[in-house]
């Protein structure tokens, strides 16, 4: 292999902060991927205390309008695109090869190269505060994005940075399709996946027919800015329309892309907890792939009040009910597994009954929404707001820090206290309530969404107090979070490998996993093959608390990697590049970041793949 | 039958209680889209209390069952050991279907409404079709002008319509997406630059009816509002016929140097005093001015200008445009006037304190 | 299924002689497209006929040369997915736009 | 069974569950995601199709003729590239390195074409006649109804079709552009493997994977342009559409 043009050897044994930076250990990535959205969730949360304080009485003058439009805008952002998703993103790569008894993903240093990528974007779009940020709305409809409209940087940046973060999600998705396709152990039919492995498979299904739209609509957006072109130009003829539907094409399979994984890991929990089987296993994963598919067939429902026609209404009406049926037949099943079982109220468990009673209101105010009728009361006023957050803090963040407390003995090899654990639930519990119930008041009482104040004979003043006394609730229950976490992660009790009884593979090996994870590669018989091996049908080891290891060293891993790194470091400069495009030489900045990423990308297809001692043999 | 009565009744319960959380602590509702007045917002509420029910069923239904499982199964000792059940097909089929029913039998109602909304009311009497233009961030409305079928007359923020009858609305843009929203009469409907969108509603009594815009258009979204007003026929005629005239002229000293200061100061390149203009024909960047003194609020709803039975009061009007000449941007953040003007942008073109008192003498004279 | 799945792949591929002929057919169709596109009477049947002339150029190609009549039909699936997904959303706006009526 | 490797060597398809390549895999999956980047792209251009408010329009710049002759060409690079495979898989390398640098040459000529395209578009140019102006576009008839009022013998258009001109210059541009790009990344592609297989044992009957991936990519190129070709040009041209 020494013939090759760029013959860099691999990095072998880094250390320290080479260590984070070349590995490609599916493990380490995940833990990346989880400490990194978390603080950009937290980042998220900020910006939502400051808009909470602002709305918290009438004529409030805490943050100026400019100010607050760039607030909600950034932090609808930050939550879906730089939380919600990337924290899902640390379950596919910390848990999926755990579950179906793999080594590492299919291609290692592309999953490295996506974790980069997303920290790539998500620097770019956080450090746009400075120097002002998008103030568009999460949704960004034309032609306020236009250069007419939005002449400054922060549109621009919005627009990269999706981007940006839209490679690093293809990437990934790309990477556990294939991954969950051909690098199950023998036996792990796809019928006997674990429920989360399967809904991160349809997830990543979805993701890789999603972005490209939302691609294609920003490479658009993009034109029209920077070139003068005429997508969304209603001067020439274009239609500002367009814009939303090429968004919401691909924005409510993105809203599925979010909650898929979060029902994933509530289907672990339940089952593992009630000390049941998941009830109706196979009904559950097929109402996840209708789910997804119908998911493509209702996007105009964010489009009511358009101007689409009746007609057209009324189609959407009709496919956005109905995806309440597939819906409920999860909820149904998490029930029926849950009927009949033993509970163990731990605090991940909680956090799992806790998204179903949540999700089931945010649930049903979606299917209100689709009622297209009353909508045109209810579209563009807080009641969204309210249904948004019922499903994404009520589900899938609550499904998150389900699966943030279940794995944590797996990823920390530590356990977190439980009691605190259990006083953070029930902070976050009602401090969500308060916050956010209220918003179906103000909203059916007729508050618009996204406005920066409301004057005082309205009647919203009420319920908007009590709304940010509740982000007080949410703020002190996240800091004990945090606390239970960050401290038991490092002095935490050692954690057995199997503490909670668990019914899947993962459970089988030490808690944290060695880096090979399994020292053999397990046979499956069934479904929870795990549960069932120690129930006695008995015909794997079941390892020595602490795990062995000892015999790990002549398994093959693949080595770390500097490409990955470098091809995302290039990426990033070039997407400075791109926006401020006319520093020094035009587009010479581009140029250079485009460089670096070539190079990486060539001198990573050209590395050797596997360990350089084997290869230098040849 | 039972089973009508009592979810009947608790949704009596329901709706009541819900309707007093939300309008309880306060008297002014405004806004409030449980207080319809007129057929399309009582349709639409109908509607929703409708979804709300079946709701409420699911809500009530799913909530009991988890919670009662999670009572009655909670684990007694480490070693429960309940029984292995895979699924059952007979149930699965149940809740699959029930659900489906549910929302079908709501597809109904929804449906119909849906095309209630569309349809071209039947029109007592013609020519009374609202024009609705959004500016950032105001609203223009034109109306046929009385007189010359050929024309139209133009006003802004304020807008009266005839008690009893349909008002067919046609909306547009001149900048970016707006929404135009009248709660109480009913739901909105986007106003889109580059595409003609439709919409009807119908006043029952006469009254002032706040409007809001729903859709978020930059800095000043939150401040662009308007008021309907609905008034019986006749009265809504006068109006109209008092709008269709131009700006009245008076002879007074003081108003006759504001109105030089206005054409002098360049206000006159974005505000008009005439009303009648032809049909289509663009409107200007900011609100017409002919009639300025008799709205009840200025500058889309910031400042009000009347007294609790609407009645506009001049010390009131004056003062307020006097805080808006002086600095609308502290008024209203962004808007399109402070940084248009240059009587704003321009220092040396600043607007003296003689200059805005004369402006504000001319301009309350504006009935 | 890793059974059902277990690979047969390069069973069967066609010879040189085949992608040759594959070529001509192509062609010919390729031809037939635009000689219709000159033929005038045909008017709006235009449209359907070029549609499957373009239609069964595609097939061809994605049976033949990236032989997925041969391979696995997982790959089919992956593939085909992305493009009836892609059918349907592009029906589906030109529908909401009006383009048809 | 154990598993040796974790990650198996370019080709190696034991050690996978279902027995398929991991990067083959890879690719089907891409390009069912690529259909749907297109296919906005598509979408795009159809819903603005016969919206533009002004000229040129498809009928005025489109030459039909060339165009067929350019998808001719890429339809035959489609057959060397099958061909350069098949060589490979038989073990000629002589063949295959000629199917494969013809192939590269069919798309370089392509983009070559589409050059050409682009700037005689960019540059439009019509003169008519004012006496005798003969059957005239929609676009023709603007720029006689403008220029021959005043009794001039000639009228002339001064813009050609830019991107910035109508919508049909914006979405044509784009979609159109995007797929040369595709073909230009293509053309890199197959000659950085025909540079490699140069070297010993890096393409060789056994190790054929890189190139079948290349392949793939290929033909799907190719696909998407029978569809573009059908639904840009010949459709955009015909006066009902
Ligand atoms: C995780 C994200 C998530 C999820 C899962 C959902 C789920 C659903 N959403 Fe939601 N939605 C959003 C995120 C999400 N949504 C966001 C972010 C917005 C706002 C975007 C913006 O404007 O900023 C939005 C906006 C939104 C709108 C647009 C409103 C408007 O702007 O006017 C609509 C309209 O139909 C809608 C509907 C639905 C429906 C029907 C579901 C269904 O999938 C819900 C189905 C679930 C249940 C119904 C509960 C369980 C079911 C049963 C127990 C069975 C029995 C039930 C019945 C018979 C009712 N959503
Ligand atoms: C996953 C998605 C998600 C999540 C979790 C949240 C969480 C929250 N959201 Fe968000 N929200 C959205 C998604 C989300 N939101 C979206 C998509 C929109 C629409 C945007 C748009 O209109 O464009 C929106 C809009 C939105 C609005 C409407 C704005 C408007 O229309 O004008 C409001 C208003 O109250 C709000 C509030 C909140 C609050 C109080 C939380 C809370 O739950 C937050 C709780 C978190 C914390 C309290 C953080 C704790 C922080 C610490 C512990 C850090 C302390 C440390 C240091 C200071 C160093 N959100
Ligand atoms: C650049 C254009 C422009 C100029 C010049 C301009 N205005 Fe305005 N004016 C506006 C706009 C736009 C609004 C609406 C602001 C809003 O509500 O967002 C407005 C609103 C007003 C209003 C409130 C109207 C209402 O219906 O409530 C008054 C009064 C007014 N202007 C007076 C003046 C005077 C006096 C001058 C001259 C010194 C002037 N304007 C110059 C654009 C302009
Ligand atoms: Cu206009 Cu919001
Ligand atoms: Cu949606």
């Amino acid at each position: 292999m020494s013939t090759f043009p760029i013959s860099i050897p691999r990095p072998v044994h880094p250390t320290g902060i080479w260590n984070w930076v070349t590995t490609i250990d599916h493990k380490r990535i995940g833990i990346l991927y989880g400490v990194t959205a978390f603080l950009m969730f937290l980042s998220g949360g900020v910006e939502a205390i400051l808009m909470r304080v602002q709305l918290a009485g009438p004529e409030l003058d805490i943050v100026s309008a400019a100010v607050y439009n760039q607030l909600f805008t950034m932090h609808g952002t930050t939550m879906i695109f730089l939380a919600v998703m990337p924290l899902s993103a640390a379950f596919f790569n910390f848990v999926i090869p755990l579950q179906i008894g793999a080594r590492d993903v299919a291609f290692p240093r592309l999953n490295a190269f996506s974790y980069w990528t997303f920290l790539a974007g998500a620097l770019m779009l956080k450090l746009s505060w400075i120097g002002g940020a998008t103030d568009a709305g999460w949704f960004g409809y034309a032609p306020l994005t236009s250069v007419a409209q939005n002449p400054g940087t922060g549109i621009d940046f919005w627009i990269i940075s999706l981007q940006i973060l839209g490679v690093a999600s293809l990437a990934a998705a790309f990477n556990f399709i294939v991954t969950i396709i051909n690098m199950r152990a023998p036996g792990m039919t796809m019928m006997r996946l674990p429920l989360f492995t399967w809904m991160s498979f349809i997830t990543a299904i979805l993701l890789v027919l999603a972005f490209p739209v939302i691609t294609v609509a920003l490479i658009e957006l993009t034109f029209d800015r920077y070139f003068m072109f005429n997508f969304f130009n209603v001067a020439n003829g274009g239609s500002v329309v367009l814009w939303q539907h090429l968004f919401w094409v691909f924005g409510h399979p993105e809203v599925y892309i979010l909650i898929l994984p979060a029902m994933g890991i509530v289907s672990e929990v339940i089952p593992v907890f009630s000390k049941k089987p998941l009830f109706g296993y196979k009904t559950v994963v097929l109402a996840g792939a209708i789910i997804a598919f119908m998911g493509w067939m209702v996007w105009s429902h964010h489009m009511f009040t358009v101007g689409l026609g009746a007609v057209a209404n009324a189609v959407f009406t009709v496919t956005t009910m109905l995806i309440a049926v597939p819906t409920g037949i999860k909820v149904f099943n998490w029930l029926g597994t849950i009927w009949g079982g033993s509970i163990r109220f731990t605090t991940p468990m909680l956090y799992s009954l806790g998204f179903i009673a949540m999700f089931l209101i945010g649930g049903i105010s979606g299917v209100m929404h689709a009622v297209s009728a009353s909508d045109a009361q209810q579209q563009d006023t807080y009641f969204i707001p309210a249904h948004l957050h019922y499903v994404l803090f009520g589900g899938a963040i609550m499904a998150i820090l389900s699966g943030i407390f279940y794995w944590f003995p797996k990823y920390s090899g530590k356990m977190f206290n439980e009691r605190q654990g259990k006083i953070s639930f029930w902070l976050l519990m009602i401090g969500q309530n308060v916050t956010f119930f209220p918003m179906h008041f103000v909203g059916l009482d007729g508050m618009p969404r996204r406005i920066y104040t409301y004057a005082g004979n309205m009647g919203w003043d009420f319920w908007n107090g009590v709304a940010t006394g509740g982000v007080l609730i949410l703020l002190i229950g996240f800091l004990l979070v945090m606390d239970n976490i960050g401290r038991h992660w490092k002095n935490g009790e050692p954690a057995p490998p199997d503490p909670w009884d668990g019914r899947t593979l993962e459970w089988s090996i030490p808690s944290p996993p060695p880096e090979y994870n399994f020292e053999e590669i397990p046979i499956v018989r069934g479904l929870d093959d795990w549960w069932a091996t120690k129930q006695g049908d008995s015909y794997k080891e079941i390892p020595a608390s602490g795990g062995s290891g000892e015999n790990g060293h002549n398994i093959h891993l693949p080595q770390p990697s500097y490409w990955p790194f470098v091809s995302a470091a290039g990426l990033f400069i070039a997407a400075y590049g791109v926006v401020f495009n006319d520093l020094l030489i035009p587009w010479g900045l581009a140029a250079i970041g485009l460089t670096i990423g070539f190079v990486g990308v060539y001198a990573w297809s050209l590395e050797p793949v596997n360990d350089p001692e084997e290869d230098s043999t040849h | 039958m039972r089973l009508q009565k009592t979810s009947k009744t608790s949704f009596l319960l329901a709706a009541t209680l819900l309707t007093l959380l939300i309008t309880a602590c306060y008297p002014d509702h405004n806004q409030s889209t449980f207080d319809p007045q007129g057929p399309v917002a009582s349709r639409q509420l109908g509607i929703f209390w409708w979804i709300f029910i079946g709701g409420m069923i699911v809500f009530v239904l799913v909530e009991a069952a988890l919670i009662y499982a999670m009572i009655k199964f909670r684990a007694r000792s480490e070693f429960d050991n309940p029984a292995q059940t895979h699924g059952n097909n007979r149930l699965e089929i149940i809740w699959t279907a029930i659900p489906a029913i549910l929302l079908l039998i709501i597809m109904v109602p929804t449906i119909d409404t849906l095309f209630y909304m569309y349809e071209a009311p039947k029109l007592h009497q013609p020519n009374h079709t609202l024009e609705v233009i959004g500016h950032q961030w105001w609203f223009e409305f034109r109306y046929p002008d009385p007189n010359n079928p050929e024309k139209e007359i133009v006003t802004a923020n304020e807008v009266y319509i005839p008690v009893g009858y349909p008002v067919p609305i046609n909306l547009g843009s001149v900048d970016v997406i707006h929404s135009f929203w009248v709660p109480k009469l009913a739901g909105k409907t986007d106003m889109v630059p580059g595409e003609e969108n439709y919409m009807w509603f119908e006043a029952d009594v006469p009254g002032e009816y706040y409007g809001q815009c729903a859709e978020y258009c930059g800095t000043s979204h939150a401040n662009m509002k308007f008021k309907v007003i609905a008034v019986p026929e006749n009265e809504f005629n006068a109006w109209l016929q008092t709008q269709a005239a131009s700006a009245f002229e008076s002879s007074d000293a003081l108003v006759q140097e504001g109105a030089g200061v206005f054409k002098s100061a360049g206000c006159t390149g974005c505000h008009a005093t005439k009303t009648v203009v032809n049909k289509g024909s663009t409107g200007r960047v900011g609100p017409n001015l002919a009639h300025v003194a008799s709205r009840r609020d200025l500058a889309a709803g910031m400042l009000s200008n009347a007294n609790e039975n609407g009645i506009v009061n001049d010390a009131l009007l004056q003062e307020n445009l006097r805080t808006w000449l002086q600095d609308p941007n502290e008024v209203k953040p962004g808007n399109l006037m402070s940084s248009g003007a240059q009587v704003y942008t321009d220092p040396d073109k600043k607007l003296s304190e003689e200059q805005i008192s004369q402006l504000v003498h001319y301009l309350s004279s504006l009935k | 299924m890793s059974q059902e799945l277990s690979a047969e792949e390069h069973t069967g591929h066609p010879t040189a002689g085949q992608y040759f002929r594959i070529a001509v057919i192509l062609c010919v169709i390729t031809a037939v497209e635009v000689g219709v596109f000159y033929v005038e009477f045909l008017g709006h049947w235009m449209i359907p006929i070029l549609f499957i002339l373009s239609a069964s150029k595609f097939t061809l190609v994605a049976m033949y040369y990236m032989h997925l009549k041969f391979d696995h039909k997982l790959f089919t699936y992956l593939f085909v997915a992305g493009f009836i997904l892609a059918a349907l959303i592009i029906s589906f706006l030109l529908l909401l736009f009006g383009v048809y009526s | 069974m154990a598993q040796e490797h974790a990650a198996p060597i370019h080709g190696e398809d034991e050690g996978t569950t279902t027995g398929l390549n991991h990067r083959k895999m890879l690719m089907w999956a891409f390009l069912g995601s690529d259909c749907m980047f297109f296919g906005s792209l598509i979408a795009t251009y159809l819903v603005y199709q016969g919206k533009s408010l002004e000229g040129p329009l498809p009928i005025d710049v489109f030459d039909i003729p060339v165009t067929s002759i350019s998808t001719f060409v890429l339809l035959m690079s489609s057959m060397s590239m099958v061909l350069a495979y098949s060589a490979l898989t038989k073990n000629n390398m002589k063949g295959f390195r000629i199917w494969m640098i013809s192939t590269a040459i069919m798309g370089s000529t392509f983009i070559g074409f589409q050059v050409y395209e682009f700037s005689s578009f960019a540059t439009h140019h019509v003169e008519i006649d004012c006496v005798n102006p003969g059957e005239l576009t929609k676009y023709e008839q603007h720029i006689f109804d403008d220029g021959c009022s005043s009794g001039e013998a000639h009228a002339e258009s001064h813009e050609g079709l830019k991107p910035q001109t109508n919508l049909f210059g914006t979405t044509f541009y784009t979609l159109t552009g995007f797929h040369g790009a595709h073909v230009t990344l293509g053309v890199v592609w197959l000659l950085s493997l025909l540079l490699l297989s140069f070297k010993k044992g890096v393409i060789t009957p056994e190790k054929n994977l890189d190139v079948d991936l290349a392949a793939l990519y290929w033909h799907f190129v190719d696909v998407v342009w029978i569809v573009i070709f059908t639904v840009v040009y010949l459709f955009g041209v015909f006066p009902g559409f």
